[in-house]
């Protein structure tokens, strides 16, 4: 049985992200704790719907990737370790992996700092990926 | 030589549409032993067993395999049916061709293959299997119930009233548990204590039953029909007897800074107390951690106080020991800690409680005589916001998996009960889902939204923020609106999941109940008994089985009662008679078997031993088969192999290894 | 070596299952229509305690290619203490098996409850794997000189 | 030896024993055997030297049995097998008058074949205060080897020169431990499993089922063996490719797992030379790593590790984890 596109990307989402969607009992918690829910298109709890459904592509356009700050509120919350954060972070990834580079050099960095990305992100992004 | 009947059942198409059964049946005709062998639609039906019956008589059996569902679920069913045929029941045995095989493999060669192998590893027991003869022990006709809870007072009054003698352990200085603390009740909303109290005065005027307050179960032994208890009175320095119940020593007391249970720790007490008023015994004790005279030595105002003269500070522990045919497990709830819930902010604001807390505040005996009022400044709120499944459904490591069952209905209760007394404050319940299944449940919540407008919104909360004029910042999401609301609240009430008293692990340990990962006592089946343990003579009632209302709670509880009753109405059980048994001639006397028993059912005596070229006096093993529950660890430890196990014997499990893998 | 038709190694695996936690477990398994391969085949004791090193020795010895003691959870025993025995005997009989070159993956002790279906289910997959990448066992069954 | 044989005569005289266990001169000047002394004059063909490795605590389990007290000659590490078998209620300590008799290390005699030492006719200096070298009369002439280079595998890890239980002493003792006890058994799990099972097919292949190790060793005191009751279905004999067979021996340590005090006479008397001890001492290794240190008969009132648990105990994955790990 082979994997259309979008049910690859999906499972590549659940594998970056270690998370899984199906144990969503969709109650919101993500979107109540999310500080840039208003920001965004598609919100936290949606987007692990966009998971189950294969529809990365439409995840992947979204605004919302560059909204989330990192901060894990979602992911310290979420009654049923699902961890919508983590499955952003995925999303964001895979898209950046798509664009071609998957790594920097520090000193690359503030030449490609673009000023709607919040410094949140940037902060939370070192402490995950440092080593 | 055995003859042996092997009946191979359908089970409907349970078993027969993945086992060939006619396939079965032929294959195992030419097993050792096996003189006739035939398939049934139904073997546990009237007609099926009448075949076996029939077979047993006209073939002259000595032995009977059913290929049909677990032995765990049959077994009986076809034991009962070869005693009535006239062949001992231990010579029956089940292969299990439906649970460990036909529900299980799709591939219907393979399953067949393996149902045939499991028939032949059952027939090669039964070749030895020998007629065992089921021995007889007295039931002591007197109950204990742990817990003097709703589920505990319902359960002691059953039993009580069909005749039998009944021992309440409650662990607080008075029975009443949960219930008393709660104010009103859904969905009638009738006080609570209202029709609690006569049932805790009719528990304790009944001439049958015994309430041991403010006592602890210490050590159990024993087995169904006659269990050993050794229960803890600790010392409650007021002398039952003498006590009038005036309540002089709690006013005069000095020390009254202790934090009130009862009351949640909302307000504080004395460190002599009754827990609340219509308290059964109405009889006070004295907090030895708080007491003055206890900690300085010096006070002793109670005691000059008391007319009765019934403060005794040098009262100390009792145990007590009692003998009981059955023990009913009543233990009940306690609410989880909310220390993992920070984004709640309870720990941070005195304004955002538990509904346990809410209960006692709506309550006119509570901390705030009933009136609803913050506990920080007092002042009544206007906004309340209610937040549900907080460490209910959770799959993470902070809360419980199972919902708890209860919160939907009291919060839509506490909800209802505010805006019908206090119209101008704005109540908000956050949920997942309402959960109202339950005869005039929903209607009940329904009426919440309807006549009393209560703002229920699908969604969560995400965090909680004290700020600092004292108001309280809720953010939460509106999943219906997809918008994020934040909103000022005045008091925020937790629908905190409940959980088995922490104490059952300890006391399933004593009765050797089985216990889940969630610490709720395990039923010996899930649907068709559900109100008795897998240990027989333990029986479960209330909240100790699974989170439950009220209503709910007292069926069971009279329903464990009734199980109970139907135990001690017998003058005598039968006991298992799969219990070990020692070989004389082998024993080497050596004690091992004995460090291992864990029901002290093997002692040692001196006797003499004959056989051929033997005749000396020998230090042997002994079992004391009414002792013995048949577990078998003897049989590991003994190095000669001289004790082995009725009904699952050495020989008889290696026969059925060697069929397994022949 | 047993095999089926296309060639795959079918192992031969015992399970022994306590009657009041694992056998149930194995029920649930059942009723949950949790499947796991047929080469398992379970015997019922009544608990994990019961179980003689001498069973185990004679499953591989008779072919055997793996052999799984299933018992109630560490605290769990119907009979208080059982498992806490078979703990103990076990872990020294599966060392003494891995120290005369059996692999070790052939012997294991799982704690099932009679509310884990699903852990069953997954246990006996999980094991029927790891003695299908161990292969037919030769090694108990020839200790002593067979060739 | 002398003031042993008047100490045990004496005892005799006295009427404080009604016989005495002891060892009595062999055909050869190297195989003392085991021997019941019931009168003082039998006892001028008693015999303690270097080469009476014999344990005799099993002995006296018939011994008890028997009228009067009888005098055992234990050595230090006999001792400890003495004390399991009043801990299994085997023996009557009542019975029994201990003399616990002083050990330097006990001889080997394939060792000084090995060196090439046959035709032996005599043996000097193997008494318990001898030389530090023995000396041979052989055939082929006079040959010597020192004692240490002389003394059975298990002496090399004594266990130690107390005496675990006795009525009175004779003579010095000698702790000869001068490796550690766990070596050989560190070795083999140093070994990939491939390696160990050859080495232990290899080893077992020699057995040739005569049960000398069953019938010497003190723990195997069973009354009937599991081996020869047919509940297990092991008895049967004439099957060259039966259960037992192949099981014996690894049944029969598990058996003897937190009983055996590693006395080591399996392996002495074993006459194909199967190091046998390798199996008991496996478990002792396991024992003491997994659930605390244990020495088999040290203390008579000791809970042995498998009739003993606790909650924390590990799990049997442990083995797979360290073997793997």
């Amino acid at each position: 049985m082979s994997l259309t596109m979008a049910e690859k990307q999906a499972e590549q989402i659940r594998q970056i992200s270690g998370s899984d969607p199906y144990k969503c009992m969709k109650c919101g918690k993500c979107s109540a704790s999310c500080p840039s829910f208003n920001e965004m298109d598609i919100k936290p709890h949606q987007f692990v719907s966009y998971v189950v459904n294969d529809n990365i592509e439409a995840l992947a356009e979204s605004k919302s990737l560059w909204k989330c700050l990192g901060c894990f509120a979602c992911v310290e919350r979420c009654p049923r370790d699902v961890q919508p954060g983590r499955v952003v972070d995925a999303a964001r990834q895979l898209v950046e992996r798509q664009r071609g580079g998957d790594h920097l050099h520090a000193e690359d960095i503030p030449a490609l700092l673009d000023d709607d990305v919040p410094q949140q992100l940037l902060v939370s992004a070192f402490r995950r990926y440092r080593r | 030589m055995q003859r042996i009947g092997v009946f191979v059942c359908h089970c409907g198409t349970n078993i027969a549409a993945t086992v060939d059964v006619k396939k079965v049946v032929e294959l195992v005709r030419f097993e050792p032993g096996v003189v006739h062998a035939e398939d049934y639609p139904y073997m546990c039906s009237e007609v099926g067993q009448q075949k076996i019956a029939e077979a047993i008589k006209e073939k002259q059996l000595t032995g009977v395999v059913v290929c049909s569902c677990s032995p765990r679920m049959h077994e009986a069913t076809f034991r009962n049916c070869a005693e009535k045929a006239g062949l001992n029941p231990y010579m029956v045995e089940v292969a299990n061709i439906r649970e460990h095989c036909s529900w299980i493999h799709k591939d219907m060669e393979e399953a067949t293959k393996k149902a045939v192998i499991l028939a032949r590893a059952a027939i090669a027991k039964v070749n030895l299997n020998t007629p065992l003869q089921a021995g007889e022990s007295p039931v002591v006709k007197r109950a204990l119930v742990i817990g003097g809870g709703i589920a505990g007072i319902q359960t002691a009054i059953d039993i009580a009233e069909a005749g039998y003698k009944v021992d309440i352990v409650e662990k607080t200085p008075s029975i009443g548990g949960r219930m008393s603390q709660l104010d009103k009740t859904f969905p009638t909303l009738d006080c609570s204590s209202c029709i609690l109290t006569p049932k805790m005065v009719e528990v304790s005027t009944h001439p049958n039953i015994t309430i041991h307050t403010y006592s602890e179960v210490d050590k159990v032994s024993g087995f169904v029909g006659n269990f050993t208890v050794d229960i803890k009175k600790k010392a409650r320095s007021v002398d039952l007897d003498k006590c009038t119940g005036c309540g002089v020593c709690q006013q005069k007391c000095p020390m009254k800074k202790v934090p009130n249970e009862f009351n949640r720790e909302l307000n504080t007490r004395s460190a002599i107390y009754t827990p609340f008023a219509q308290a059964v015994p109405n009889v006070p004790v004295i907090d030895r951690e708080h007491c003055l005279m206890f900690k300085t030595g010096k006070c002793g105002v109670c005691s000059k106080v008391c007319q009765a003269g019934a403060v005794d500070y040098e009262q100390q522990d009792e145990i007590i020991t009692e003998k009981y045919g059955a023990i009913v497990v009543a233990t009940g709830f306690d609410i989880i800690k909310l220390d993992k819930y920070d984004e709640y902010a309870y720990s941070q604001s005195p304004d955002v409680i538990t509904s346990l807390e809410l209960e006692r505040i709506m309550n006119a005996a509570g901390p705030t005589n009933g009136h609803l009022e913050r506990m920080s400044d007092h002042k009544p709120p206007k906004n309340m916001v209610f937040i549900q499944c907080v460490g209910s459904r959770c799959a993470d490591h902070r809360g419980k998996s199972y919902c708890s069952k209860i919160c939907c209905m009291y919060t839509a209760k506490h909800a209802m009960l505010i805006r019908d007394k206090y119209p101008d404050v704005n109540v908000t319940v956050f949920y997942i889902d309402v959960r109202t299944p339950g005869k005039n449940f929903d209607e009940f919540y329904r009426r919440a939204v309807e006549q009393y407008h209560v703002n229920y919104i699908k969604g969560q909360v995400g965090k909680v923020a004290p700020q600092p004029d004292g108001s309280l910042l809720v953010q939460g999401v509106d999943l219906i609106d997809n918008k994020q609301i934040v909103m000022n609240a005045d008091m925020v009430v937790l629908a905190a999941a409940i959980e088995p008293n922490p104490d059952i692990r300890k006391i399933a340990t004593m009765l050797t109940a089985s216990i889940d990962t969630n610490n709720f006592l395990t039923e010996a089946h899930a649907k068709l008994r559900p109100v008795e343990s897998p240990t027989a003579g333990i029986f479960l009632s209330g909240v100790t089985q699974g989170p439950k209302d009220i209503p709910e709670t007292v069926s069971q509880a009279g329903a464990a009662a009734v199980k109970v009753i139907g135990l001690l109405a017998k003058d005598k059980l039968k006991t298992n008679p799969c219990t070990a048994k020692c070989d004389v001639m082998m024993c080497n006397g050596c004690s091992t078997c004995a460090n291992v028993c864990p029901y002290g059912a093997i002692t040692y005596e001196d006797q003499e031993v004959r056989g051929p070229g033997v005749r000396e006096v020998r230090r042997v093993a002994q079992v004391n088969v009414a002792l013995c529950q048949g577990c078998g660890a003897c049989t590991g430890a003994c190095p000669s192999g001289a004790m082995d196990l009725q009904g699952f014997s050495n020989r008889q499990l290696i026969s059925e290894v060697d069929a397994i893998c022949r | 070596m047993p095999m089926t038709e296309n060639g795959e190694f079918r192992p031969l695996i015992v399970a022994f299952c306590c009657n009041w936690c694992s056998y149930a477990g194995a029920d649930l398994a059942g009723s949950s229509r949790l499947s796991y391969p047929a080469d398992v085949k379970i015997i019922r004791v009544p608990c994990s305690g019961r179980v003689n090193p001498m069973f185990i020795l004679r499953a591989f010895e008779r072919g055997a290619d793996g052999v799984i003691i299933c018992g109630c959870h560490p605290g769990d025993c119907h009979y208080t203490s059982g498992n806490y025995f078979a703990r103990r005997r076990m872990t020294l009989l599966f060392s003494m098996l891995d120290y005369i070159g059996v692999e070790n993956g052939r012997t294991r002790v799982e704690w099932v409850s009679a509310a884990e279906g699903a852990k069953f289910s997954a246990t006996m997959n999980e094991f029927v794997e790891k003695i299908k990448s161990l292969g037919e066992n030769v090694r108990l069954g020839d200790l002593r000189c067979k060739d | 030896m002398q003031g042993l044989i008047d100490r045990l005569s004496a005892l005799l005289s006295d009427g404080t024993v009604a016989r005495v266990l002891g060892w009595k001169k062999g055909d050869m000047p190297y195989n003392p055997e085991p021997h019941m002394f019931e009168t003082a004059e039998s006892l001028k063909d008693f015999v303690y030297d270097g080469f009476c490795g014999a344990n005799l605590s099993k002995m006296m389990i018939e011994a008890s049995k028997l009228e009067g007290k009888t005098a055992v000659c234990l050595k230090p590490c006999d001792s400890y097998s003495f004390n399991q078998l009043i801990r299994e209620h085997r023996v009557d300590r009542e019975n029994a008058y201990i003399i616990g008799v002083g050990c330097r290390g006990k001889l080997d005699i394939d060792k000084a074949r090995a060196n090439g030492i046959k035709g032996i006719e005599e043996v000097s200096g193997t008494e318990l205060d001898g030389p530090d070298s023995v000396s041979f009369k052989t055939i082929y002439g006079d040959k010597e080897m020192s004692y240490s280079d002389l003394l059975l595998g298990r002496c090399h890890v004594c266990k130690g020169k107390e005496h675990m239980i006795y009525d009175e002493l004779w003579g010095e003792s000698k702790d000869t431990a001068d490796s550690e006890r766990f070596d050989e058994v560190k070795a083999l799990e140093a070994m990939s499993p491939a390696e160990r099972f050859e080495f232990f097919k290899k080893e077992l292949s020699k057995c040739i089922r005569c049960n000398a190790c069953r019938n010497v060793c003190p723990a195997c005191s069973c009354r009937k063996c599991a081996f020869d009751n047919n509940n297990f279905d092991s008895q049967q004999k004439a099957n060259v490719d039966s259960f037992e067979e192949k099981m014996f021996h690894i049944i029969r340590a598990f058996h003897v797992a937190g009983r055996c005090t590693d006395c080591g006479e399996c392996s002495r008397v074993c006459p194909e030379g199967i190091p046998l001890h390798l199996f008991n001492r496996k478990f002792i290794k396991d024992i003491d790593e997994l659930y605390g240190e244990f020495q088999a008969g040290k203390d008579p009132e000791a809970q042995s590790p498998l009739t003993d648990y606790t909650f924390e105990d590990c799990e049997p994955g442990i083995v797979a984890e360290r073997s793997n790990g």
